[in-house]
């Protein structure tokens, strides 16, 4: 019956959601911030270790939706490794494809799982809302919103 | 004009009927029919609004109050009989109670502003409960800020009941200017003892206004009766258009009470010394009023009034216990608020699945309910909660309905099971 | 949806084309032909308008902004598709700067309480003019009597022109901070010279607030060219429907200022001891917005385009200098109001007969004008006059009509002399 | 052309508009009060002399259409002797007559010729204001206004 919602809820989406595998805060970390979805609730607060001026670790805790805390773990992976602005325009070209539904560049490998979100306009913000949380922590902002 | 459609002139309650009065009903939704869950938000509007609306524009439109040609005096004549459709509906004694406003919200905020500066001094309190929207509180916060008012909140219980003697202790020091409470729960479907919340803030020298977007939708309200001083609601919700809301203002209390806005219309003379105000209630309604909203109003309250409030409580007390029913036998959903005296608002959340998430499948499937805080962030972290699923009900909603709901609540679960 | 009137979409300036666009010019008044002179105070509506509302009220409707399902979204994109019309109109840079407010007397209220009161500080100064609707003179009295904000008024000159000069003058200690002039008279027809009035104001450091109430129905608008500040008017005079308003808030600005009124959707997040608020332009929409006016307001915005300013600007100027030249040569008939630059909106006085005499004769003729102070008073009292009769014009005004209205008032000279 | 209008433009309202036979301040009077008409501007300020406790003599300074002074004039005659109470209940069959264009009381005859103003709702506070401000006059109110 819900058949037609394999394209939002990817398994992937659904078993990240359920299960995130780096949904927990960081012991040591040099960057934190907390996402808010003003409307329904969703909240997540990112934490991120740097080493030699890279992301080499990134943990969150999120109470929020599957879409929300799927996206959240999938940055996790996908940000590893990156510069703060590699992090920044990957979740520049992150929107775009959570707008568009497309995006093919090899970076967003990990994170396309989270294309179907564009047929739902309303779930966008969910998507967004971790990358708003990691662009407030990597400017040294507390809290940001994604609304 | 304003003619109600036939089927609904005299007749019981006929569902079909009814739902034919809202073409929208018969949408497709991702191909699915619409099943629309969402009235408390925002309800669907009958033809006969429609048609008020668009004959005023088609044949009868000026600007009013001022005109001194045809077109005007009669444009004047049909947004005025909103006025008068709406103190009949509410049992007001008198017309110039009933102040025109663009929504709730504006109602609330008009009070805060005007009896909230005006009339009560700093020191004072307001009181309001745990199961707000925030339009009965945040302007209450602003005022707080501005002018030293206190702002007190009345606890609710665990089963989403207005707590009497926690309101009654909040009462006790007399400091309390205004008692400001919903009459029915936007989430929880509760409605509040409004006689007896009465009688106990005047016994205390308070006055009370009572929030009734959600209450005037489902049951009769006399505001002599209840012998309220404010009452607000909203016309979108009871069928009507968006920019319009009514605020029931008790003829003595209006004396007193600064305007709000000021600008056309609520005065009586300007200059650049000093103006003076016009008489209540236009002292309240600046600027050019809502006249297609007063016009379609009235057409959606002479709709509501030929159903009859009896049939509309009987057959929402049906549905909602259908409801109950059948929502409490799916496996790993709860029910948020458990009130005697209820309607029909229902709230829910689902082990596993986030309220989102479940109101996306279920507008997967054509139905159409709301999830997250619902305008009433305290209420939700009173209850422990992140959010919940509300299904609201209408005039035209049907068991059929209620049970694709919960048959679709069933896979949900399923889904993320 | 929304499709334009194929007699609308590409066409030059045809006049019984955009007739045939406003269904009410047809009704007969007591038996005559409605001339309907009375466009500034509010416009009639062409089709498009109401098969925009209508199709939303029959195929498109949920509440906006918090809804997960699909007529929500679709009714958000419909609602929020109005900001970007408006945004368009008025060349603002960013869709934020659009604030959709209940009309222009609602804008004015809020940037007296947001900027006035948030922003502005007691001892510094607001500017107004001699010729401003009430709507831009009491907020700013109410502002000054609970604020402590001085009010000073710029004069104009006989002819009904603002003296420049004398608002230099007010601007000179430095003191004023907001400059809030008219763009266009509601009573004289006169623009301002408004890029002369936001350089002047600019130089002095004083912020600009511009009515638009009735320049934007007759000439493009550039937010950006002017670099005005705030820019306000109201959906109903430009051939939209009531209930809604525009006001442009620049960019910049809008940190600094508070809301105005406090609600849903217009906060980040509530608790009782605190809220905090959404980002602008929502941080000033408190409640459920006017979302069939702003689906209707998106289709006058269109129509209004696809006529264009230019052919807009060409008849009125027509029609003007027609109207001017024929009530001109009727004795006793004098003219209020001569400014160099003018528009499509004409105030008279005739000897021996009062406004209200006159407009009830021509009413009798089916003529539809305004009489009184046109909720300017101190204009109104500074020209020395008690009220004054007012022929304004649409885009649907003929020739004809102007011809009508002259030979009638020759007619009730007749009657009163 | 405005045949028509004879209903509410009657000789005498044009007449008496134009030429008020009581349109003078009183040099002595006991109870005065102005009348005001916010919306469009209509002012009138009514004198009122009592003797033995009726009223001897009405007086008045108007700003208006010919409805409005015409029938402050027509009140001036029609109150003359009444007492205040009278005058009252004379102005109160006048606010019917207004709305209704019927009123077949003796006591109306004077005013009749305003009955055609039932015709034109929105010139029926023109005709009101003199008395609305007569009853402020009487009630020992300074202001009062017919909107
Ligand atoms: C110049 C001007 N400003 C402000 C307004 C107020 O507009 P609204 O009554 O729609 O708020 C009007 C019209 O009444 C106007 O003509
Ligand atoms: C209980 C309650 N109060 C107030 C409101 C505010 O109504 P509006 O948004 O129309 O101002 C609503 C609806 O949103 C409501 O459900």
């Amino acid at each position: 019956m819900f058949d037609e919602l394999r394209d939002l809820y990817d398994s992937v989406i659904l078993e990240r959601g359920r299960k995130p595998r780096n949904g927990t805060k960081l012991a040591v970390f040099d960057a934190e911030a907390k996402g808010d979805n003003p409307m329904c609730g969703d909240r997540v607060h990112v934490f991120v270790r740097h080493e030699a001026g890279r992301i080499a670790e990134l943990g969150f805790a999120a109470r929020g939706c599957a879409v929300s805390v799927a996206a959240a773990d999938l940055m996790a992976e996908a940000v590893s490794g990156l510069s703060d602005s590699e992090a920044l325009a990957l979740g520049n070209s992150f929107e775009k494809m959570t707008k568009t539904g497309l995006g093919d560049e090899q970076s967003l490998a990990t994170l396309r799982p989270m294309a179907g979100v564009a047929a739902y306009p309303s779930r966008i913000k969910c998507a967004m809302l971790p990358w708003v949380a990691l662009a407030a922590a990597l400017a040294g902002e507390g809290t940001a919103s994604s609304e | 004009m304003n003619a109600m459609s036939k089927s609904v002139a005299s007749r019981t309650f006929d569902i079909e009927a009814i739902r034919a009065d809202f073409p929208i009903l018969a949408e497709k939704i991702r191909g699915k029919d619409l099943v629309f869950l969402d009235s408390g938000a925002s309800a669907q509007k009958p033809v006969v609004v429609m048609e008020a609306m668009l004959h005023a524009m088609q044949h009868q439109y000026a600007n009013v109050h001022r005109g001194l040609h045809w077109m005007s005096e009669r444009t004047t004549e049909a947004y005025e009989a909103a006025r008068d459709a709406a103190a009949r509906l509410m049992n007001a004694s008198d017309r110039r109670e009933i102040v025109i406003t663009h929504s709730s919200t504006e109602a609330f905020n008009l009070v805060a502003h005007s009896f909230g500066r005006g009339v009560l001094k700093p020191g004072q309190a307001v009181v309001v409960s745990q199961m707000e929207h925030h339009a009965n509180i945040v302007p209450w916060q602003m005022l707080r800020d501005a002018h030293g008012i206190e702002l007190r909140v009345a606890p609710i219980t665990d089963a989403g009941e207005l707590d009497m003697d926690g309101l009654e202790t909040l009462l006790a020091d007399g400091k309390v200017g205004l008692v400001s409470i919903t009459h029915m729960s936007n989430v929880l479907g509760t409605y509040t003892p409004v006689e007896r919340i009465v009688k106990l803030a005047h016994a205390y020298g308070a006055k009370v206004m009572l929030d009734g977007s959600q209450a005037i939708v489902h049951r009769r309200v006399d505001v002599q009766a209840l012998d309220v001083d404010f009452y607000a609601w909203t016309g979108h919700k009871l069928y009507g258009p968006t920019g319009i809301g009514i605020l029931y203002t008790k003829r003595e209390l209006q004396e007193a009470m600064p305007p709000f806005m000021g600008g056309g219309d609520m005065i009586s003379s300007v200059s650049f010394e000093h103006s003076s105000w016009a008489e209540a209630p236009h002292k309240f309604e600046a600027g050019t009023p809502p006249i297609l909203e007063g016009i379609g109003l009235r057409a959606a309250i002479e709709y509501v009034e030929a159903i009859g409030y009896d049939a509309i409580a009987a057959h929402e007390s049906q549905l909602t216990e259908h409801a109950l029913a059948r929502l409490s036998d799916i496996e790993g959903l709860t029910i948020v608020g458990r009130a005697q005296d209820r309607g029909g608002v229902i709230s829910f959340t689902m082990d596993g699945a986030h309220a989102h998430d479940v109101a996306t499948l279920l507008d997967r499937q054509g139905i159409a309910v709301r999830a997250g805080f619902h305008c009433a962030e305290p209420l939700i972290r009173r209850l422990g909660l992140d959010s919940t699923s509300r299904a609201s009900f209408g005039v035209y909603t049907t068991m059929g309905e209620i049970d694709v709901l919960a048959d679709t609540l069933e896979r949900v679960r399923g889904f993320f099971g």
